[in-house]
């Protein structure tokens, strides 16, 4: 399994660049969102967590329709899929973290800049970052499903976004509003941040499973 | 043991196209004649029914609106379990239920924002808002939709079942939030009044026309699910025979 | 080699979409035998070899594999399939696939060979460290025999396996079969060509699809 | 501002488009697929698993 | 020429109707919006256009590095490249143009609807509509030279990415800009406007010639 | 079929990276005359056929068909290139793919066949509706023949042609490149199986790869 997570992140690191395409993405939201603002800093800085988590949540379906359908063009897919149950559930949870260190974290690390731009506080970066921290696999997590649905697609790729995106949005109401919670005074952080957690680990169960269950379906 | 065969067996024979054909053939003239008789006695007394103190005329929106978003949701229920026998017990039928309730429920759906903006526009003084409730009908609105696409996309319908069925399966998750969406958010959008544990909180000569015309739409609903079946049942039949007239000839072996 | 006894099919019926492909397939494999499928063009070879692999369900019928104390082994833990493609990243180099499936696949039934002897038995020495996109079409072929030593599994499913391979190759192909069977192993494999094997048991699909069982779309 | 009247019809107006729309569409794919398994029948194009002598 | 537009639109329709899952991803970004940035009206009718173009810009990304990759991989390209000189560069226009017309005119076409759910007025759906006619199409073709050189990189497709999406962002930004100018008062809008469709026909003809340099150069 | 004499290669050379594969090659094939290029893997089949095809820079050399008069014809234009894919969409149906490529190759050097007779010419009646992918690997071949048969080019560059053919189609191949060198077409075709083409002329690549010239780093 370590095996896959490093020839994953070769692939990625050697011939995708999606790390950097990620990045480069997150960067050019939050460089536009500010035009319709205008030069309002302190409101720059209220939605800032609300921009940077949608910029995420975009920048992480970038790669996500290749996450097997390369696998598959290449043949690579069918011994995945020969492996017995159990396995192809664990196969599919590393091929997601892979995922995950492909294209999230870049984006976590980035956000400490993307805050700076936006004016935001020093507390406030820190509550997206550990926001992001969590959501982001998440993402990656429910993003399998879509992949796997789409798999035998030959441009699967706005279809996996439109399959994933609406499943995508409790973790964005629980991100954004623990990123909240963290600088407007009243609300706790902790709870929508626990839910947020107890979403991400209820989508790294869900997802290996459920993109198993379309993965053995569709094999041709 | 025996048992066992004799349910299978029954399932089976379910399972046969054939003879689900000539069984929803006998079913249906009925089930479309209740829909019928149940639209016009539903129709008559929602108008009949008292105009409310607050709302005016427009409360006669509610006869329609609150049934379609309940048939809306009810419909991704049906394609849920539907979608369960696919996976589970690779019941042939359950396939075809899924896929032809889509552009059912996509336009009961749809009915549902439609009536709900046009009561909105009166009532709340604006076409749309982002509100939970709303947003959680669009998003079911937008997964319809998606399904449609995704149907579309696989022409060979043996492959894009279990990926759909998958997939209606994971998006399930979305009900309870429309369901529950009113509670756990404070939100423009009255809460449930009908539907709910301590028993409904509305007035009965509104109660009434309200249930008969949710029987209609339900009666609706599975008189237009079970023709859609049919055809999608011929689509198939015809599918096949092309390939196999194909491979006749053209295998020459 | 420690590993199955026996590879048992059974009735086995496999179809596409609704035509029937072939019916009644059965046939027992015990150690150091092959069994080679031949037949037409879309006769049904490569269908048959997935539904062995478990990539695709049979329709009916059954395919398992025996220990020596008789109980069922997971086919896909202890068999290699081999497919029209290579299974391998043209971008990663060729000791770097290798290396993968060597750790992916390894895990139960014993130890395969080192990846630079495996290059070595398949007759590329020294192209470990070249991209895979960089060989030749039957080099690439080659590496992905090379696949199969790496980690050591006893049933080998083969579909065409010489595709692309010039005549030497031929003759090493058969040579790592051979090796592979007389350590214990089993082997299926589809092809239109001969494989250089003696002594091998032989299936031919007619390639007559034409019944359709009912209960079905048509 | 248009009344509420225009509201109520609006919506009951809307729905019945709607789901008339569906019932026609239905119907209307309903003959297509009868036609075109007709078509396939008179070319002489038969079901294989088709018993003997079932019709439907 | 007709031939290959009618090609690479069928491939495209078949995968799901390319029109119907553009407006639908485009639903599903504007759907997601709201959750992050919450329901207030007058912010989404502010932020609306910069959203669009946002989602413009995705959707093409999330297309643009299979143009030629699946060619590639299937060996039809062989035959494209086999062309001479300029019947090479007039492939790659129509190809960049099929493409547009499957990822970039849907987006452009489900403005209005968008708008109306983004509370925006009709002069800003309309600028945004105006701007999104021209700019899409700009970066289809720029992303075709990206494009061409993934494809042709056994292993270094990271430099398309660094190379590709930094001059999308000129697009991004004038077409925002000019779309804000359009409702904003002391801003002219025809100065971004025409420098938007400068870089558009720029980058048309550009485009074309350099992807063709990049596959002819390279082939393997 | 009207079309080029003569198709002329003097000096070629071709290399791959630093090795080079292959030195002074030349040729000259007149109408209704075929070239086989045979030699071990990775001895440069494909990269010369790449090279004559205008894919690759050759190292030096040239190679240029003549028409009847004399003059140099543009090879894009008046050659079939079959590598060892396909060059067919999995998703778009048979006949789709065929009738892109017969518009899209069509223009220059005459009439190809109608669609359907070429999909019966590599006996495949009756697929045209079905799409690609559904195709097994024999009939993918096939139908990617049949493409060279729907647009009219003089001289055809085939790279293993006959993979994955069954022996029946093997005949059907042949018949069709007797066929085209008859009406006065070319062939050049690199493989590993005998083609069952009589009075062909013949190239051996040794597969020595092993000069280098100078000036480079190995
Ligand atoms: C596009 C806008 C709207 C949408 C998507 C929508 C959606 C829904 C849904 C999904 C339900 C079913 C809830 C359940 O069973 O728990 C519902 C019920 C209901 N809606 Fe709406 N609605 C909209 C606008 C409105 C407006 C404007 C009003 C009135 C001012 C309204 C009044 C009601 C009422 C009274 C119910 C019944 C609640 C009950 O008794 O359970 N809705 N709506
Ligand atoms: N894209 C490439 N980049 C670098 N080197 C390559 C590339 N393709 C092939 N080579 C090298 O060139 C040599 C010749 O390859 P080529 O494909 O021409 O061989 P071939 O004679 O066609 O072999 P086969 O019979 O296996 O198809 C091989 O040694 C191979 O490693
Ligand atoms: N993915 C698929 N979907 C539907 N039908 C398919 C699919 N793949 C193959 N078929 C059909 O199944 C039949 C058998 O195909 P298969 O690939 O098993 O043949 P094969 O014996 O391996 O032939 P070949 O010698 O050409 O490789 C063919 O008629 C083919 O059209
Ligand atoms: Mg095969
Ligand atoms: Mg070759």
């Amino acid at each position: 399994m370590i095996a896959l997570i490093k020839r994953d992140l070769a692939i990625a690191t050697r011939s995708g660049g999606a790390a950097m395409l990620g990045v480069l993405f997150f960067l050019a939201v939050v460089a536009v969102i500010p035009f319709g603002m205008g030069p309002d800093l302190n409101l720059l800085a209220r939605i800032g967590p609300a921009i940077l988590w949608i910029g995420a949540l975009l920048a992480s379906l970038l790669g996500l329709d290749r996450l097997f359908q390369a696998d598959r063009e290449d043949g690579s897919l069918d011994m995945l899929v020969m492996q017995d149950w159990l396995s192809l559930v664990l196969t599919l949870f590393v091929k997601s973290l892979a995922h995950w260190f492909a294209t999230g974290l870049p984006l976590v690390l980035a956000a400490p800049l993307l805050g700076l731009l936006m004016n935001m506080s020093a507390t406030s970066t820190g509550a997206v970052m550990l926001t992001l921290l969590v959501g982001t696999p998440a993402i990656s997590f429910i993003g399998a499903v879509g992949a796997a649905v789409a798999v035998v697609l030959p441009r699967g790729g706005l279809l996996v976004s439109i399959l994933i995106l609406p499943l995508a949005i409790p973790i964005l109401i629980f991100g954004v509003s623990a990123a909240y919670a963290a600088v407007t005074d009243p609300d706790p952080f902790w709870p929508p941040f626990m839910i947020l957690s107890a979403i991400a680990l209820f989508f790294a169960a869900l997802g290996p499973v459920a993109a198993a269950a379309a993965l053995k379906g569709a094999s041709d | 043991m025996s048992d066992t065969t004799i349910s299978q067996g029954w399932f089976t024979s379910l399972a046969n196209p054939t003879r689900f054909l000539a069984l929803s053939g006998r079913v249906l003239p009925y089930l479309a004649t209740a829909a019928v008789l149940s639209l016009l006695v539903g129709l008559y007394m929602s108008f009949a029914a008292p105009e409310d103190y607050q709302q005016g005329i427009t409360v006669r929106i509610m006869f329609i609106h609150v049934p379609a978003a309940w048939l809306a949701m009810m419909c991704y229920s049906v394609m849920a379990i539907a979608s369960i026998g696919t996976l589970v017990w690779r019941h042939p039928l359950a396939d075809v239920a899924a896929k032809t309730a889509l552009p059912i429920g996509a336009a009961f759906t749809f009915l549902s924002l439609l009536t709900g903006s046009l009561w909105g526009r009166p009532m709340w003084g604006t076409w749309w808002v982002w509100d939970a409730r709303l947003t959680s009908v669009f998003v079911l609105f937008l997964m319809y939709l998606g399904l449609m696409a995704l149907h579309k996309a696989m022409d060979d319908p043996a492959r894009a079942a279990r990926p759909a069925a998958v997939l209606t399966l994971v998006g399930f998750i979305n009900i309870p939030i429309i369901k529950f969406s009113v509670e756990w958010w404070n939100t423009l959008h009255q809460p449930a009044s009908v539907i709910r544990l301590d028993g409904p909180t509305i007035h009965p000569t509104m109660l009434y026309p309200l249930l008969v015309m949710a029987l209609a739409y339900t009666l609706i609903f599975f008189t237009l699910h079970l023709m859609a079946m049919r055809n999608e049942i011929l689509r198939r039949r015809v599918q096949t025979m092309r390939r196999q007239a194909a491979q006749a000839i053209g295998g020459g072996r | 080699m420690r590993g199955p006894m026996q590879a048992v099919a059974t009735k086995l019926k496999g179809r596409r979409g609704d035509s029937v492909l072939f019916e009644d397939i059965g046939f027992t494999l015990g150690r150091g035998e092959a069994l080679v499928i031949t037949g037409p063009n879309g006769s049904g070879k490569s269908t048959l070899l997935r539904i062995l692999a478990g990539l695709l369900g049979a329709d009916s019928g059954t395919f398992s594999l025996l220990g020596d104390d008789g109980t069922a082994l997971p086919v896909a833990d202890y068999s290699h399939y081999l497919g029209h493609r290579n299974a391998m990243k043209r971008e990663l180099k060729v000791s770097e696939n290798l290396a993968f499936w060597q750790s992916f696949q390894g895990a139960e039934s014993g130890e395969g060979m080192p990846i630079d002897e495996a290059i070595d038995q398949v007759g590329l020495t020294g192209v470990a460290h070249l991209p895979f996109g960089y060989l030749s079409a039957g080099q690439q072929r080659r590496i992905a025999l090379a696949r199969l030593l790496v980690s050591s599994r006893p049933l080998w499913l083969l579909d065409e396996p010489t595709a692309a391979l010039d005549k030497r190759s031929d003759r090493l192909f058969a040579d790592l079969v051979r090796a592979h069977l007389e350590t214990g192993g089993l082997a299926i494999a589809a092809t239109h060509q001969p494989l250089g094997l003696d002594s091998v048991r032989a299936l031919e699909l007619s390639g007559i699809h034409s019944t359709v069982s009912d209960g079905t779309w048509a | 501002m248009m009344s509420h009247e225009a509201f109520v019809f609006l919506s009951y107006g809307a729905t019945a488009l709607t789901l008339a729309g569906l019932l026609i569409g239905i119907v209307l794919d309903g003959r297509a697929r009868r036609r075109e398994l007709a078509e396939l029948e008179a070319q002489g194009v038969r079901r294989r698993s088709e018993p003997a002598g079932e019709a439907n």
